[in-house]
């Protein structure tokens, strides 16, 4: 790419670009995002490209491998484009049907199209289809139309658009932008992107930087990893405006190294941008100077909380310091730092290109704009999904989640990553907002949404947590290290049946201390989990405590696997499977299970057809 | 004979403490331990040339005379007064 | 600047930038702590000095050892909240270190005099808190023998690979500052064995006494330097040949 | 032969001067480096990073053992990830764990006697819809079952005999 020695350059060739490539342009976006190539999109991508060649459809038809869609349960996707039709669940022996049926004769194959698991109801068009259709996608929307390696892709989607508005205005105006936005820092805390940039921007000094915080360390949240794989691009517009308001030369990106594919497709992308003049000195003749590198995470939760980001990139242990002084004021190196996450970044071109108003018109009155939530779990419709702030639980789980598979029950849903809490059935009417879920007893964390049924015990999960945080706390504090253990030691008490009543007392005393008296926001909310379970799911404690029972059938000390007389028919395959060998039975005879041997590792009812396996 | 400590103009102990927990005190002239400040390490015992940094082996600090922040004790319970403070 | 505020309602002064665990004892205020020292930067690890700072509305519960006085704040040390919490922390200090008497005492004023969770002491330093306060003052001298490893609950004090160092000169400033003395420190007459080597001493020219190890004064010298005969004697020897010489001087 | 691979000092060196001599804030990006060559880190590399870097050789060790990513043993031919995140746990991650600890008779983070597998856990790579996950040598195997793991290490065992 020619590098854009002027914004008049630029502006010139986005317009000869969009012309180019008209709005009804055929286009098939087969999704290139973890999920789906997970599932072997890249093959379907490859025979797309032969198939097309070969039938010389190549010129007609324009193949992308796109970012991720978010529809991640159903990959591999297949979109067309301008028909919106979605196919799911691509394999490449269908990749001929596709180019013969709806290529060349425009009719939709069925089978490939998605049926809702709860109506039945069947639909051709991407956005028709209820996951999508109660979503408000904004930042996500564009993963799905680009190829995220083509800087003129981006181009293409009005990228840049923002970065150019913003180079004419004075810096003040710029951050002045994003303040009456009222977008607040994606990343959990939900501080107001606007002011922080002014806190920084107002501090002197020689040197500011500003840092994308890409360590996406929740587990079950992967709205980062989607928007820095599918489109890298807007991070990096969005670094380029905010380095530009606050008047900072060097921009860090601290990406997570479980994300190889992100760390690839950003240091393309950052590289394209460079090449195009719109990274180094003196950006498109402004005198503008600005670059981004990466630094990969080395795995560690905590790497997430600012403080301690900003020692792992100075190649300290990841440590969180008390504030103040805060980032913005004394950072990386002592200097002005402006930290804020993937989300948050990608947000800000799309706020300097259409204008405040526009941004805040959706959302609540705390709460403007979209959010991307990770809607994982025990939910039919798994993936990424983009809401207007203020929408339901409900609507979310139930609308765009399609609801809990099986034919099971809804129990919980958390919010907040590991030290989010779990609301219950009655708190579904919530509306999802910063405050609102603070307010509920859980937060909105960086997203992360997983939906529990019946069969999940809280108990569990709530040892689950304290488990995950015990081994990602830094160490530092007496009370969250050594806490979290004794939590963790009390919580397993209660799960394998030795616990008393006094033992629950002590969970909430001692969560009190852990909360009230530990140094970052790692050890603070690390208890919510556990007290927001004690709250809502108390007798589920106390069945454990007084009854020695699981009442979800999951803690293993309090379940046994006996198999049913009436559903077995003596297929001996547990038997065959059952590693301890504590299965017993002849063919075509019922089967017993030794309990002084069974490990119930859950491996017969797992490979029983008959759904004779009973745990209880 | 005794002496005690000379309270030197370049005070070899001050000289040789990593934590800046040997300093003067103004007003009495002394060279005085701040014992919140010393870690313990031993190099100002070593390396007083006169012998009179000492280290409290129970407490792990360094001890000094200080003149008894201006009132040395030694002086006031001299039997014989060949002991004066100037 | 200078910033004014009150501790248990006595009107306090204190330069901005000071740690208000620091300005209280200035004050005589006892504020009892198990990881602070001021030769070292405060990182909060034991959670020991825990304050209430109220500023305005707003009543938090804080340790006071890296809280940066503020002006206009009411500081109280002995609320019922902050004993309970500092209780609560002792007894999970206690559990990790029951055979240390500093522990003990200050479990024991807060009515803590045992604890309800299992023994957590680690080998090979049972009775370590894992305050850092060695590996603290090991880096500040200029050593960097020590280090913190891995972390979490699997967080540990020791050496890179659990291999003796090389830059470790035996000082045992280490263990010096150790608040529960766990570190293992064994002289004999020539010789300091610490974290798993042996150190030999200088011994003194008059009596043999042991002085400093060699690999301490060596650092002392390149660091400081200072002569290498102010080493060579023991602080006896030193001291009655200072005497003697002083005598023949006067008299 | 040897399924360690020879220390390579030249190969060390080679790595770190990809990096700018006296920059502690390439520490991480540098362990990674040095562990995608070596497959672990081991002391020697550590030590010439810290030099390289102008970090203490405690600190170096210090940091690298505070992350999960970096390993200071030898590790297998072979290395299976069970992830551990939150959609996978409650899909059954504990019991792929649990399965693949007895199969190979290691427990997590262990390496086998014949360094052909090391068994890792990952708290969640962002993959959650494929869930429960492991991820073989880099490859991501989704909606996995403690019964197809162990099938899929027996036949992975087989051919590294051969």
């Amino acid at each position: 790419m020619q590098a854009f020695k002027t914004p008049k350059q630029l502006q010139a060739h986005r317009k000869k670009i969009i012309e180019s490539r008209p709005a009804d342009r055929k286009a098939i976006a087969v999704c290139a995002g973890t999920g789906c190539k997970a599932f072997g999109s890249l093959s379907v991508y490859d025979v797309f490209q032969k198939t097309l060649k070969s039938s010389g459809l190549d010129k007609k038809w324009e193949l992308r491998a796109t970012g991720c869609h978010g529809f991640c349960e159903r990959g591999p996707l297949v979109l067309m484009f301008p028909s919106g039709t979605l196919y799911q669940k691509v394999k490449p022996e269908d990749v001929d049907e596709i180019v013969e049926q709806t290529l060349v004769k425009g009719k939709t194959i069925k089978r490939l199209t998605y049926q809702d698991p709860v109506t039945s109801k069947w639909f051709r068009r991407e956005q028709d289809i209820p996951f999508y259709k109660h979503q408000h996608r904004l930042v996500l929307k564009q993963n799905g139309m680009i190829d995220p390696t083509s800087l003129d892709d981006y181009l293409t989607i009005g990228g840049y658009g923002g970065f150019l508005k913003a180079l004419k205005m004075r810096p003040a105006k710029v951050i002045d932008e994003v303040k009456k936005s009222g977008l607040r820092g994606r990343g959990g805390a939900g501080f107001p992107t606007g002011t922080k940039w002014e806190i920084c921007a107002g501090t002197k000094a020689t040197q500011r930087y500003v840092v994308c915080n890409a360590d996406e360390g929740d587990p079950g949240a992967f709205m980062d990893r989607s928007v820095v794989e599918g489109n890298p691009q807007s991070i990096i517009e969005g670094m380029l405006i905010g380095a530009y308001a606050m008047g900072a030369s060097k921009g860090i990106v601290y990406l997570r190294q479980e994300y190889p594919l992100a760390v690839q497709r950003l240091g393309l992308a950052l590289e394209s941008a460079r090449e195009a003049g719109l990274l180094g000195k003196n950006i498109l003749g402004t005198g503008f100077d600005f670059d981004i590198q990466i630094n990969k995470g080395g795995g560690a939760f905590v790497c997430g909380e600012e403080s301690a980001l900003i020692a792992s990139v100075e190649g300290r242990r990841g440590v969180p310091k008390r504030r103040p002084p805060y980032p913005a004021i004394s950072g990386l190196w002592g200097k002005p730092t402006n930290i804020n996450n993937v989300e948050t970044w990608a947000t800000v071109p799309l706020i300097l290109d259409r204008g405040h108003k526009w941004f805040s018109s959706i959302g609540t009155e705390g709460s403007k704009g979209t959010k991307i939530f990770s809607l994982v779990g025990k939910v039919n419709n798994t993936g990424l999904v983009e809401v207007p702030m203020g929408m339901t639980l409900k609507e979310i789980v139930f609308g765009a989640g399609g609801g809990i598979p099986d034919g099971k029950s809804f129990k919980a849903v958390q919010t907040g990553g590991p030290s989010g809490g779990c609301l219950p059935e009655s708190k579904l009417d919530t509306p999802v907002d910063f405050d609102t879920l603070v307010q509920e007893g859980s937060m909105m964390g960086s997203g992360g949404m997983i939906v529990m049924d019946e069969s999940t015990c809280m108990v569990d999960v709530a040892k689950y947590f304290v488990g995950f945080l015990k081994f990602e706390s830094c160490g530092n504090c007496t009370s969250c290290r050594d806490g979290l253990q004794r939590l963790y030691e009390l919580l397993s008490d209660v799960c394998e049946g030795r616990a008393s009543m006094e033992t629950l007392d002590l969970i909430e005393e001692l969560a009190g201390t852990i909360r009230a008296t530990s140094l970052c926001a790692l050890g603070t909310t690390s208890v919510n989990p556990v007290l927001s379970t004690l709250k809502y799911f108390r007798d589920e404690y106390v069945a454990h405590v007084k009854e020695k029972r699981c009442p979800a059938g999951v803690c293993k000390s309090l379940i046994t696997y006996t198999i049913d007389e009436k559903n077995c028919n003596g297929c001996t395959i547990c038997a065959k499977k059952c590693p301890e060998q504590a299965i017993s039975g002849k063919k075509k005879k019922l089967h017993i299970i030794d309990q002084q041997r069974c490990i119930k590792c859950g491996i017969c009812k797992d490979v029983c057809k008959y759904d004779a396996v009973i745990v209880a | 004979m005794q002496i005690t400590c000379l309270q030197c103009v370049e005070a070899a102990c001050a000289k040789v403490c990593p934590a800046g927990a040997l300093v003067r005190n103004e007003e009495t002239g002394a060279i005085e331990v701040l014992a919140n400040r010393c870690v313990g390490c031993g190099l100002c015992e070593a390396a007083c040339p006169f012998g009179h940094m000492h280290f409290d082996t129970q407490l792990r600090l360094a001890v000094k005379c200080d003149l008894c922040g201006g009132t040395p004790t030694c002086a006031a319970f001299c039997p014989h007064d060949a002991l004066e403070i100037r | 600047m200078t910033v004014q505020f009150t501790i248990d309602g006595l009107e306090v002064k204190a330069k901005e930038g000071e740690h208000l665990l620091d300005v209280a004892r200035r004050h005589g205020i006892d504020i009892p702590s198990l990881c602070h020292h001021e030769a070292v930067e405060p990182i909060g690890a034991c959670r020991v000095c825990l304050v209430e700072v109220r500023s305005g509305q707003k009543t938090t519960i804080t340790t006071s050892c890296n809280f940066l006085v503020e002006d206009g704040i009411e500081v109280h040390t002995d609320t019922a909240e902050v004993r309970k919490h500092r209780a609560m922390n002792l007894e999970l200090l206690l559990a990790r270190a029951p055979k240390s008497d500093v522990v003990r005492k200050l479990a024991s004023a807060s009515g803590v005099t045992r604890t309800r969770f299992e023994p957590l002491a680690y080998e090979p330093l049972p009775n370590c808190i894992l305050c850092e306060l060695c590996v603290r003052t090991c880096d500040m001298l200029g050593h960097h023998a020590l280090t913190t490893v891995g972390r979490g609950d699997k967080k540990r004090i020791g050496l890179p690979f659990n291999k003796p160092s090389d830059n470790c000169v035996g000082c045992a400033s280490c263990l010096s500052v150790c608040p529960t003395q766990c570190i293992s420190v064994k002289d004999t007459p020539t010789q300091r064995a610490i974290w798993g080597q042996k150190h030999d001493f200088i011994l003194c020219k008059v009596c043999g006494a042991p002085v400093i190890t060699k690999k301490h004064r060596d650092f002392a010298i390149s660091e400081k330097g200072l002569p290498e005969d102010y080493y060579d004697t023991c602080e006896k020897c030193k001291q009655s040949a200072a005497s003697k010489r002083f005598a023949s001087v006067v008299w | 032969m040897s399924r360690t691979p020879k220390l390579d000092k030249k190969l060390i060196s080679s790595i770190l001067q990809q990096h700018k001599a006296g920059d502690a804030s390439a520490l991480v990006n540098v362990l990674h480096d040095l562990q995608a060559h070596l497959r672990y880190l081991p002391q020697e590399a550590l030590e010439m990073a810290a030099d390289h870097l102008g970090v203490s050789y405690a600190q170096m060790y210090g940091v690298a053992t505070f992350y999960e990513g970096f390993h200071f043993k030898p590790r297998g031919e072979h290395v299976v990830t069970i992830c551990m995140g939150t959609a996978c746990h409650v899909r059954g991650a504990p019991r792929l764990l649990e399965q693949a600890e007895r199969d190979l008779n290691v427990e997590s983070g262990g390496t086998t006697k014949d360094l052909m597998f090391s068994l890792e856990q990952v708290n969640c790579v962002g993959a959650c819809a494929l869930g429960p996950l492991a991820i073989v040598d880099g490859t991501y195997k989704g909606s996995m079952t403690p019964a197809k793991l162990s099938n899929l290490l027996k036949k992975m065992h087989k051919k590294g005999k051969k």
